[in-house]
């Protein structure tokens, strides 16, 4: 059961590099931000993992924090792009 | 080695700028009060600790009673006695002089769109209300936060102390609201804290090797086999220290800061803040570390004074500022300060100069001090600090 | 060479990256991000250097929990001085010409 | 043999970082930033601190993202309003390319130096792991983190409560009640109705983890921190989600609770010197009640002075009405 659990704990790991190319070239800030909430959930399923490979079950209250504080960054996000509008472009304003 | 336990003096040194620092922030009507009180009952702990240091010897004393590794110890010897009675004397006479200097009008900034300040309990005098609220709490954190440092011999503690301090210290400099103040506060933040990381490395550095971070328990330890753990974690230390206390060439955040910050807080960073790293150095290198600094590395510390005294006194004479040209005899008189490290190490020279180090530390905070409260009091009475044009302000105040 | 190690180096390299941004970026923000980043590397460090034992050490863990904390109170000052940098100057970065010698 | 697992995890930090340094764009930094505080928080579990997982889980990449996010809106909006279309380029530092190189070449030498010294370190692994293990039972907490924040070193802690203190105190120093946050929020008027039931959702689900991360740092990883972080997470949702509080004026209460922590830290220290003990030497059997005390009260300041530090500056006095005007003149 571990073994499997740490194998697909790997696995989710190696699909937030994939996220993490989406961050890197954006194009928008709305891509690179739902990419890194994207984290915050894989996050999540990996701490649950790890708890099913013998982690403990102290890492279910970290799994909760995780999700929970995930989002404030996701209004912080929000807030940031409707105090911030730009005439026509909505929130892709840092288009590169 | 004495145990302090039934003289709680040591802890007062620090509990009560603390305390008094949250009385401040509680009441900013009653700051100036609060400041003064706490800057005279401090008198007591001081003598009480000079007293019981003159006739038993070190003290110290085990917090929460938890005897070190395991716990946090304070120590009182005769350095750092030394400069708590510096502190305090050169902190009493600044805090005089700011309750009159906030109390008065604010010169260099406008604040008259500021809203009452304080529940509306200070709607006469809205901005000075703001900077003399901000002074005394920052100022008496300032305080507990020297004294800490003096006393501790923890070396994670004395990087909380130094956190406490630089914090403290930068907010002080942005009470002057203009932007060079602003930009000069901005640099000198982010070298502190630069100075601050670079010591925790070292301090962490030091616990992986040695497994402590009383300061006498590592002298023991280094006192084995060196490996290379040591001497990389004085330097990492070193270096964050070097930075704080804007020895050259790491000075240049020094005079911005201390030529632009409010007359009573450049009195302080330049009399006590730099010297409370200065003093965390001579620590490190002539008790902890002792047996790990080498001559040359002490003999390089000294060119670098003496270059120093030479480049902040020729910077000093080109000012056109009053207050910079103060700032960087600051640089130069800090030069002068590191000569100790090759002076002392001499074999026949030791004791000279370290009496004439320490002597000159307490010439330099006083001086220094008086410098710019008179700086600051000039800078009042002529509304600015030109050099050219001072001179003939003051004839006509004649 | 353990995990443990692996860790403790990276957190050294960590630290490195954010000295190097620290010297070369500009911007105010750009550059508090980078202590940051060197802060996350000291605590790398001290963790690593805690696992290191059979049941980890706990001390270590109280000093980055104490670490983080100041960080983030460093952090919000710095943020909030350079906001009052770019309001007053226009731009969130320091001139060079401040100090006059350097 | 070094699992997998944590080998990428150290590759993707150590990727995520550079990319989140060298960004040119700064919200694309951030952002980077925010993933490599949850990597982060992976890699601590992956050491076996699961106090430091949750604290920086709240901290690390929630709050100090949070801060980072509004900081550069604050900063666009500050910009656009100097008629600057584009953010103005960064400049150039130091001297051309021998600069950046000598730059480049004296940090990789520092580095390696410091990586040859933790390479070097002594196999033997000295620590005070042991020494808290026996005087664990006499410390009224069963954790051992708790234990040592608490007790064994809560003169620290005393300390960095304290700069929390001087941190809100510096901000209010630093920014004034003119500043523009605090009146745009509140004309960036409607919140949509989605973040409201979210909140409303959520709000007290974190104050119910905050109690629960409170108690349970007697027995287990939690405390006042973690306690303390999910709590001005709540508080930061709050001020995003209600405009007028952005511009709710200063009141008595903010003070005294951003004061609690260390006024009852500090009050329960003398109180124990008064009565003939050391600072913070607790009675035998009254250990664990003065530590949740203490932490109780430290908690709540730390939940208030995260979320009035994001609120970033000194809350209006007396007249909500947001009459302020800011300057914002070009050099």
């Amino acid at each position: 059961m571990s073994g499997f659990a740490l194998g697909a704990a790997v696995l989710l790991l190696l699909t937030l590099v994939a996220g993490m190319v989406r961050v890197v070239r954006g194009p928008t800030a709305a891509d690179r931000m739902l990419a890194a909430q994207l984290f915050g959930t894989t996050g999540v399923a990996v701490l649950l993992l790890l708890v099913l490979a013998g982690g403990g079950s102290v890492l279910l209250d970290v799994a909760l924090v995780f999700a929970l504080l995930a989002a404030v960054v996701g209004v912080a996000f929000a807030r940031r792009g409707i105090a911030a509008p730009q005439p026509g472009r909505g929130g892709g304003h840092e288009r590169e | 080695m004495t145990d302090g336990a039934d003289t709680p003096s040591l802890v007062c040194l620090i509990a009560l700028p603390l305390a008094g620092a949250v009385a401040a922030f509680l009441w900013p009507r009653r700051a100036p009060a609060v400041g003064l009180g706490v800057a005279g009952l401090l008198w007591i702990p001081v003598l009480g600790l000079l007293i019981r240091l003159v006739s038993q010897g070190e003290q110290q004393y085990e917090l929460g009673g938890w005897a070190v590794p395991l716990g946090i110890a304070l120590r009182a010897d005769g350095l750092s006695v030394f400069l708590v009675l510096m502190v305090t004397l050169v902190g009493g006479a600044v805090s005089g002089y700011a309750t009159g200097y906030f109390g008065g009008v604010c010169w260099g900034s406008s604040f008259s769109s500021l809203p009452p300040a304080e529940d509306g309990e200070d709607g006469r005098d809205g901005g000075q209300a703001h900077e003399r609220a901000g002074f005394w709490p920052l100022w008496l954190f300032l305080w507990a936060a020297l004294n800490a440092l003096l006393l501790s011999r923890d070396l994670f503690n004395l990087y909380v102390t130094l956190e406490l301090l630089g914090l403290s210290a930068v907010a002080l400099v942005a009470l002057a609201d203009a932007p060079v103040a602003l930009g000069a506060a901005m640099r000198y933040l982010l070298v502190s804290l630069l100075g601050s990381l670079a010591f925790l490395l070292g301090v962490a550095l030091v616990y992986a090797g040695y497994g402590t971070l009383d300061l006498p328990m590592l002298k023991a330890a280094l006192g084995g086999p060196v490996a290379p753990v040591g001497p990389v974690a004085l330097g990492l230390m070193t270096a964050g220290l070097l930075m704080k206390t804007a020895l050259f060439p790491l000075h240049f955040w020094l005079p911005p800061a201390h030529a632009n910050a409010p007359a009573p807080v450049s009195a302080l960073l330049s009399a006590l803040v730099v010297k409370a790293s200065f003093y965390l150095l001579l620590r490190l290198w002539f008790e902890v570390f002792a047996g790990v600094a080498t001559s040359g590395a002490m003999r390089f510390l000294g060119v670098l004074g003496a270059v120093a005294v030479l480049w902040g006194s020729y910077q000093a004479l080109r000012q056109p500022r009053l207050k910079l040209l103060v700032a960087y005899s600051t640089v130069a008189q800090l030069g002068y300060l590191f000569l100790l490290f090759p002076l002392s190490s001499a074999a026949a020279g030791g004791f000279t100069a370290w009496a004439g180090g320490l002597y000159f530390v307490l010439a330099h905070a006083c001086a220094k001090a008086v410098m710019f409260l008179s700086a600051g009091s000039l800078m009042r009475a002529a509304g600015h600090d030109r050099l050219a044009d001072l001179g003939r302000r003051c004839a006509r105040c004649r | 060479m353990t995990a443990t190690t692996l860790y403790a180096l990276a957190g050294i390299a960590l630290f490195g990256l954010g000295l190097h941004a620290l010297i070369v970026r500009a911007h105010l923000v750009a550059r508090i991000l980078a202590l940051n980043v060197m802060g996350a590397g000291v605590f790398m460090f001290l963790i690593a250097v805690a696992a290191r034992n059979e049941t980890p050490d706990p001390v270590p863990h109280a000093l980055v929990l104490t670490g983080i904390v100041v960080a983030v109170s460093a952090t919000a000052l710095a943020l909030v001085l350079a906001l009052r940098v770019q309001a007053v100057r226009g731009r969130a970065g320091l001139a060079e010409e401040e100090s006059p010698d350097a | 043999m070094i699992p997998a697992l944590d080998i990428l995890l150290i590759v993707a930090l150590l990727w995520l970082a550079r990319q989140a340094l060298v960004a040119r764009d700064l919200f694309k930094g951030v952002v980077l930033f925010i993933a490599f505080g949850l990597l982060l928080a992976l890699a601590w579990v992956r050491l076996r601190a699961p106090d430091i997982a949750l604290a920086e889980a709240a901290i690390g990449s929630g709050l100090t993202g949070a801060l980072f996010l509004s900081t550069l809106g604050r900063l666009r909006r500050m910009e656009r309003e100097a008629g600057q279309a584009e953010p103005p380029p960064e400049d150039g530092r130091r001297g051309g390319w021998t600069g950046g190189f000598l730059t480049a070449a004296g940090t990789v030498l520092v580095t390696a130096l410091l990586g040859w010294a933790v390479w070097a370190l002594p196999a033997g692994a000295p620590g005070l792991g042991d020494a808290v293990q026996a005087r664990l039972g006499e410390s009224g907490v069963s954790h051992r983190v708790t234990a040592v924040l608490l007790n064994f070193r809560a003169y620290d802690t005393l300390l960095e409560v304290g700069v929390l203190l001087v941190a809100i105190v510096a901000v209010w120093a630093v920014a004034r009640a003119d500043f523009p946050f605090v009146t745009r929020n509140a004309e960036a008027g409607s919140v949509p109705p989605q973040q409201t039931a979210l909140v409303n959702l959520l709000v007290p689900v974190m104050l119910v983890v905050a109690g629960y991360l409170l108690w349970i740092g007697a027995t287990a990883p939690g405390g006042a921190f973690q306690a303390g972080a999910v709590l001005g997470g709540a508080g930061v949702l709050l001020l995003l989600s209600r405009p007028h509080w952005a511009v709710l004026p200063e009141r008595r209460w903010m003070r005294t609770g951003l004061a609690a922590g260390l006024l009852v830290f500090l009050g329960v220290g003398l109180a124990l010197v008064i009565a003939g003990r050391r600072l913070l030497e607790y009675p035998a059997g009254w250990a664990g009640a003065l530590i949740l005390l203490i932490e109780a009260a430290v908690t709540l300041s730390i939940g208030l002075t995260l979320t009035l530090l994001f609120l970033g500056g000194r809350p209006a006095a007396g007249d909500p009405a947001p009459t302020m005007t800011h300057t914002n003149q070009q050099p």
